[in-house]
């Protein structure tokens, strides 16, 4: 049942928010008062509330079932984050009121970052990253504001693996550096032998400016030379930014600190289940090494005397300065401590050993009826290839659309790119035995199923959905990014 | 542990399956020198009862703006929001759906950005808007960095006006800093604006002005926007504060090119300063250039109206190191917020806010203009003014929250070379004109 | 798709509570410890909230349309009202701690009972009754308790309209009282002919205990006559029960005291829209005119000298005595009261005429189409009987069915008893002029399709709905109530 | 005004389409008497922000239990509730729906109220429960007049015994007056219950026993309802709170035929007395007597499993006055917590969460028997216990109320001629070794 859009619903006149009448008080606008209407429409409240309960019930949520987007990280939010995250005394602060006034905030602010630095065992970390990607804008800008203030600006190159993250390029190059693509090799890991190529013997003064890698890596895949990597990246005078996206299948059994990591964001909304909210907002506080902790961006905490806590605000001359106004996200510091508090060392442990079982008991049932990327077993996501389809008509896109008339969300598609017609399964520990064994059920049907050569049911799903397939190119093409009166929709539509 | 399904059963069945005998077969890939032994150093788990006891014990150590009376600005503001708002954002729908890849099953979150992206653009009178930043200080980099790449490598400089917020100023020097382009910064002090078009040449890609700025002054972009277009130059419209563009002329309709801001007024809360959420609207030709998420309209297989995530090209997981920038989220949950909010409210209720803000900001001023020792130093202002004391604000601001009332952000706080006798103070519709009186008479106390 | 009950998912020794570990304290339970099992499943905290998430989407909700059940008054439930309700000063007080610890909860219930007597200029209102039936209860008990202390206790004969709620006649009885049924007349309301002869010249020592009437009556229509019923009664010496159930047709427009009422009960969670929560919690205050007060239960609230407020909570001897432990609904005086303030005096007289107009405009636009039970105009719901299906094989339940199809909660069907199929549409004020037209376009396209012999959609309706009719004979027939272990299955059936 | 959406225009409109010229005309069947001009005297509609204002003004004025040591039950239990129940029972689905007379758009609350059933059946050890009540006094009231109706007026009596929690029993004496029930209430006094035995007659319809009862004493069920069923009467097993169910043998095992008690300690807060749950159980043979709402397993027209409500036979809307009860709403959303909350514990849970009640209260005991001037009066307990004090109990309260803590309940306050220097007192899993060993010092300073 379709929806309309609320300016299709409302009226001018009408209104949800009831509010005292203005008094008539002479405006100190000057010749600057809005004429005329906005053009927003009006709604009472139990129309826009049913407007968007109804408009809810058109998503699939980690709430409703399996949401196996690999390098996501679906897993369950706990209702209890969201409880403490409304505590006035975090929800209800200004960032800018007096700090003796905002003492419980900054109390969080500091424990939070000495759960971090402890699991990851690293000396510092920077919590203003409003999201992975900014986390990793925060790591680059460290390493390069330690490089200019060890006068080697020449450094610029930054080796990146063609199966990173579309980000990882492009924040590199925000950041002012080159990128240097390093292939994968038949593992699924970084090529060594290039890697070698290009590092051996490059020397302290070489224009490496370092390597961004993820671990484990796009393919689920433990980058088993990691220590080799971070010694050549060294020696070359580079810097290693791990990206932690993955960082969900190590916490509690390996130390991104002990693998010679200088940098590495977390993304609290995917290790620490912050909701991801249908887009954000996210987190990504950055872990940073000794060497490069002094160029961290402001603001941060800091314990005074008296046990209480101070934020430092203004730059000194080595930070690299401020990435947002005030102190991040407070509210994901609260929902990912309370996350971590309550699993605890050991609950954290044991749901990262629960999230790589999980992904490797999905890729042991299918083995035999889909293609596995790589052999061997995995970590947290579990990464087929499209080979099993080969012949059948049936493509990658048409067996995700398939998976959405079977109750679930499809897994990450076409990513990583150095896998043909990818799909990259990340179960999480979220998941008892039971639903797995659903979902694996569901997924061997659909995979005998095209190999029966019933090519029609998938390219026509998904039907048990609120919409068929969309038409991505026409809106690409033609581009509708607002709601326009009916009379002006033909301009609109330029 | 209460969220973690599978039982000791569960797990040895599982790694029979796998074909493994233990959970640390599956992380031999790891290196042996990489792997802990044992629990890491942090305390074990803990029931939800001695958690929640934990955060409230140190909720209850800040002083919640809403227990007191409060006037504290200057990028943040408090406003009610109304309780149907925070309930529907909690709807599991909502909350615990990932960004909408696929939009067959993402319509309640796809629809949601279509109808913020309209209100936004409505608000900002620009053509469109994309679906949120992480909020108005980023939103303002890269509308910078956005004017950098429209200028195609031709124009080396951004000149950011006197009454830009410091902290909006240190963000986008940030990430300016990296990329080739030089930041005139005016330095920040109350004032007219005007000398920012004596700045304006044919060097220049953008020009970066707030109204209401700073200091609460509403400044007049039309002549800025003349001269910034007369040399090729995009005009950066920024705002701290949503609900000021229901009154004021909208930077739509003042030649803006790119107008971004804050939204957090409407249907955030303040939350220590985050998330919030980066409002990002611009003119209709340059909307390829525009970095951020994107919603758009089009047809399912059935030919029915439906909404998808558009113009990805621009994005990096489509263009890798050629992106338009690095950021993949936006700020969902709380652009979901503010839509609720502003459809809650409509014309007629954002409208009506705005006068409410207004008419307690103009009868703050004018409790605080007769007190001895402060003078109110804006010729216009929407919500917030600025003060001139005869002491340094920060102290006074200090012995006021002593006292219970947090009375506004010190100039200095923001920017520490600041002339220290500026204090910003903000009234809003939460603001009584008990607090108001309660607030006077403190201050003319502590400054008598 | 099908959600397993919980039995079927869970696990003895899972669970989605984490709880400290006991410290093995020798036991003081003396012989009584239970031995073994309960038998509870045991599930994780995620597969918790999805088992009920999922459920939830099997309801039809007031949120998601138009929810026309008359006599049932389903109208929007603000949000506000469920955040003060859980303001710990009134969520979390104990009905029991002192008095003067829980000085802000009883100030809300004195609050609470200004209005409500105000509203219905009566004198007296008695809260605790915990549901409408209740306060039927409670209203009947003080007549009884008001006549016996008049020593008039062969007063026991109530009079009950043959269309009242199924709840009048059975609260008379189990106050001890006889039924004596009046017809209705032509006009759907009492038929005054058969009412005077009962009850003229009966005089103060007839039999007669009183009248409980409801209005306006089930059939949505005001009891034009019910000032002259008012006095008959009391000229037989008995009491006017009101049954309140639709006073939501008459908040700000008419009081009950002014037609002569003796006690009514209100239904807050219909007319003052606390929310019904899939049937209840509700809550039933009972007002009192001044020949009953004296009478009414305990507990009460009364302000104190100092301006604070305690509690009676033992009875006198002319109280009827205590209906329940503590003070009743507590939960749902906050939210009604709050509902009350939001609307003040001009908003619920507003609100009133709005679901009265509503109702009016459902009826005007069906008219032609479908048959309304009686002439005139409507109060705050509409009547329609079966005779528009005349011959056309569809019976009101297969309409009603049908409208799931429409993506509508079917109205109250076969109720009032006296209109033959009856169907009974309550809009509330709730409800936009835009969605009452959708409703009335679906509502018309049916009786159409019913007149065009289309009889088979409606007989296999619903098709749109988790489920297809259900067997109802079947499930009284042989009750299964509980699950049971599935090798239990068959002795269960018993 | 924010809840009403018809504007002006709207109410035109639907005038004409009605064929009358004003709203006054649709009141026209109301006799002129009795219809009112102008607004009644109460204040006028009120912004959302001024309402919460006002609610929040009054619940600083109430002492949270959760803010202050607290030991009071005798009724109501403070327990902790996981966040994710008040959360489920508050999505608009289960929230704003109606009673599910419609089955096939309500298997959300059907499913629900079957587990809730099957886990009321299973905690108390019976065969099978009604879908609740609204609490456990009314509850109990309801079981005796089932009782009575089950000796088909053959039998006039009902006896309740001297640990009944008095509100029970009277609650029970007031539905029972009407009706030709002669209550014999034995004195509410601490002590055993042996002597409710040697009023066990003939004439007997039911025996009302409350373990562990209002002294939280626990009482042996078996030989009461071996004599009752010797004489044919029914045993009516009480409780108050249900988690002690999962500690001691349930009453089902011990003979009872009938099984009430308020369900509150479990997913619902103490809410100052309402709305909490009524737990109804009893056995198979007596289900058609048993009143309330009953939901039970069916299929649909495909052969699929499905709930309906059912045994409507027995109700008011088709019996009329014949019902077995007047009762038609349950305490649907109530019970939908209870049965999250004991979704989420499950066996081990439950089990667990009374171990440690039981634990705390071994240790309060512990606590206040070394007091001079207190003596725990009971030989077994559960969660909570009877002191006696060398004061009245009811000041000793008062001045723990004082000093920040809520002390627990004087037996007084339940009835007026018990012992006044009996205190009810309470320790749960919330009760912490800080607030017990501050509850002991205060209250040795206040007796001493």
């Amino acid at each position: 049942q379709a929806e309309n859009l609320i300016f299709e619903v409302g009226t001018p006149e009408r209104t949800g928010v009831d509010l005292p009448e203005p008094k008539g008080r002479p405006s100190r606008l000057g010749n600057h008062a809005r004429q005329g209407q906005i053009g927003l429409p009006g709604l009472s409240e139990p129309e826009t509330m049913r407007h968007y309960v109804r408009l809810s019930q058109k998503n699939y949520a980690i709430d409703l079932g399996v949401y196996p987007l690999g390098s996501c990280t679906m897993k369950h939010n706990p209702r209890l984050n969201e409880k403490v995250a409304r505590m006035p005394g975090f929800a209800d602060v200004h960032p800018l009121q007096p700090v003796s006034t905002a003492q419980g905030a900054l109390e969080v602010m500091s424990v939070l970052s000495h759960w971090l630095m402890t699991l990851c065992n690293m000396p510092a970390v920077a919590l203003t990253p409003k999201a992975g990607a900014h986390g990793e804008l925060c790591g680059m800008m460290a390493i390069r504001a330690r490089l200019d203030h060890d006068g080697a600006s020449h450094k610029r190159r930054v080796l990146v693996p063609e199966s990173a993250h579309g980000t990882n390029p492009a924040t590199a190059v925000q950041c002012g550096f080159t990128v240097d693509e390093i292939p994968a090799n038949a593992g699924g890991r970084v090529d060594m032998v290039a890697l070698r190529a290009k590092l051996e013997g490059a020397g302290k003064d070489s224009d490496i400016a370092g390597i961004m890698l993820t671990n484990p890596n796009t393919c689920g895949l433990f980058e088993s030379d990691i220590l080799e990597i971070a010694s050549l990246i060294h020696d070359a005078g580079g810097y290693f930014y791990c990206d932690g996206a993955n960082f969900n299948a190590l916490v509690g059994r390996v130390r991104p600190g002990d693998l010679g990591v200088d940098a590495m964001h977390i993304n609290l909304h995917k290790t620490f289940s912050t909701p991801h909210g249908g887009g954000g907002p996210g987190s990504g506080p950055t872990v940073l090494s000794d060497a490069l902790k002094d160029h961290a961006p402001v603001p941060y905490v800091v314990k005074t005397e008296d046990g209480g806590f101070d934020l430092v605000e203004n730059p000194d001359e080595k930070s690299f300065g401020r990435m947002c106004a005030f102190h991040g996200n407070m509210g994901m510091y609260t929902r990912s401590l309370a996350y971590m508090m309550s699993h605890g060392s050991d609950g954290l442990k044991q749901a990262t050993e629960d999230a790589v079982l999980n992904a490797n008991y999905v890729q042991a049932s299918l083995s035999d009826v889909m293609t596995t990327a790589f052999e061997g077993t995995c970590m947290h996501e579990a990464l087929f290839d499209d080979r099993f389809l080969k012949g059948t008509g049936v493509e990658t896109l048409d067996f995700a659309k398939a998976m959405i008339d079977e109750g679930y969300h499809p897994m990450t598609m076409y990513f990583p790119l150095v896998v043909h017609g990818a799909m990259l399964i990340e179960p999480t520990e979220s998941e008892s035995k039971g639903e797995l064994d659903r979902f694996i059920q569901s997924m061997r049907s659909l995979a005998l199923r095209a190999q029966a050569g019933m090519v029609e049911s998938f390219k026509n799903a998904p039907v048990y959905a609120p919409l068929r397939r969309l038409d991505e190119t026409q809106a690409a093409r033609k581009p509708i990014l607002r709601w326009t009166p009916p009379a002006d929709v033909a301009e609109a539509a330029e | 542990m209460r969220y973690l399904p599978l039982n000791k059963d569960d797990r040895t069945q599982m790694l029979s399956v796998i074909g493994v005998d233990s959970i640390d077969d599956l992380f031999e890939t790891v290196p042996k020198a990489a792997r802990l032994d044992g629990l890491i150093d942090l305390p074990t788990h803990k029931s939800e009862q001695s958690v929640e006891q934990f955060f409230q014990r140190l909720s209850n150590k800040s002083t919640p703006a809403g227990s007191v009376p409060f006037f504290c600005g200057a990028g943040a503001y408090k406003h009610h929001i109304p309780a149907s708002v925070d309930h529907l954002i909690q709807r599991s729908e909502f909350l615990t759906a990932y960004t909408p890849y696929q939009p067959e099953i993402s319509q309640g979150t796809l629809q949601t950005l279509f109808e913020f992206q309209t209100q936004v653009a409505l608000l900002t009178g620009m053509e469109v808007a994309n679906a949120s930043m992480y909020d108005g200080s980023t939103a303002c980099a890269e509308a910078v960095v956005m004017a950098h790449r429209v200028a195609r490598g031709k124009k080396s400089k951004a000149i950011l006006a006197p009454g830009l917020h410091p902290h909006y100023a240190a963000a986008t020097q940030t990430l300016a800093s990296t990329l080739s382009i030089k930041i005139d910064e005016r330095e920040c002090r109350m004032g007219r604006d005007d000398n920012v078009i004596n700045h304006i040449d044919d060097d220049t890609s953008c020009v970066v002005v707030q109204s209401p700025n700073v200091f609460g002054e509403i400044v007049d972009l039309r002549p800025i926007a003349e001269k910034a277009h007369a040399h090729n130059a995009l005009l950066i419209a920024v705002f701290t504060e949503p609900v000021a563009l229901a009154a004021i002329t909208p930077p739509g309709e003042q030649g803006a090119d790119i107008v971004v801001g804050e939204g957090q007024g409407l249907g955030v809360g303040l939350a220590f300063g985050g998330p919030h959420v980066g409002l990002f609207a611009c003119r209709q030709k340059l909307v390829r250039q525009m970095p951020g998420r994107v919603c758009g309209e089009t047809v399912d297989a059935n030919g029915d109206r439906g909404f998808v995530l558009t113009l990805s090209t621009r994005e990096q997981h489509i263009r890798r190191e050629k992106a338009t920038s690095n950021i993949c989220t936006n700020s969902g949950l709380c652009c979901l917020a503010f839509t609720i909010h502003m459809s809650l409210l409509g014309d007629a209720g954002i409208q009506k806010l705005a006068t409410l803000n207004h008419e307690y900001a103009c009868h703050l001023a004018d409790v605080l203009d007769a007190i001895d020792g402060v003078s109110v130093e804006n010729e216009t202002f929407f919500n917030e003014f600025t003060v001139r004391l005869n002491k340094p604000a920060a102290d006074v601001v200090q012995a006021l929250a002593d006292q219970g009332i947090l009375g506004g952000v010190p100039l200095t706080r923001l920017a520490p070379d600041g002339d220290p006798n500026l204090l910003l103070v903000c009234a809003t519709e939460t603001s009584s004109e008990e607090d108001i009186a309660a607030f006077g008479s403190a201050l003319t106390e502590i400054l008598s």
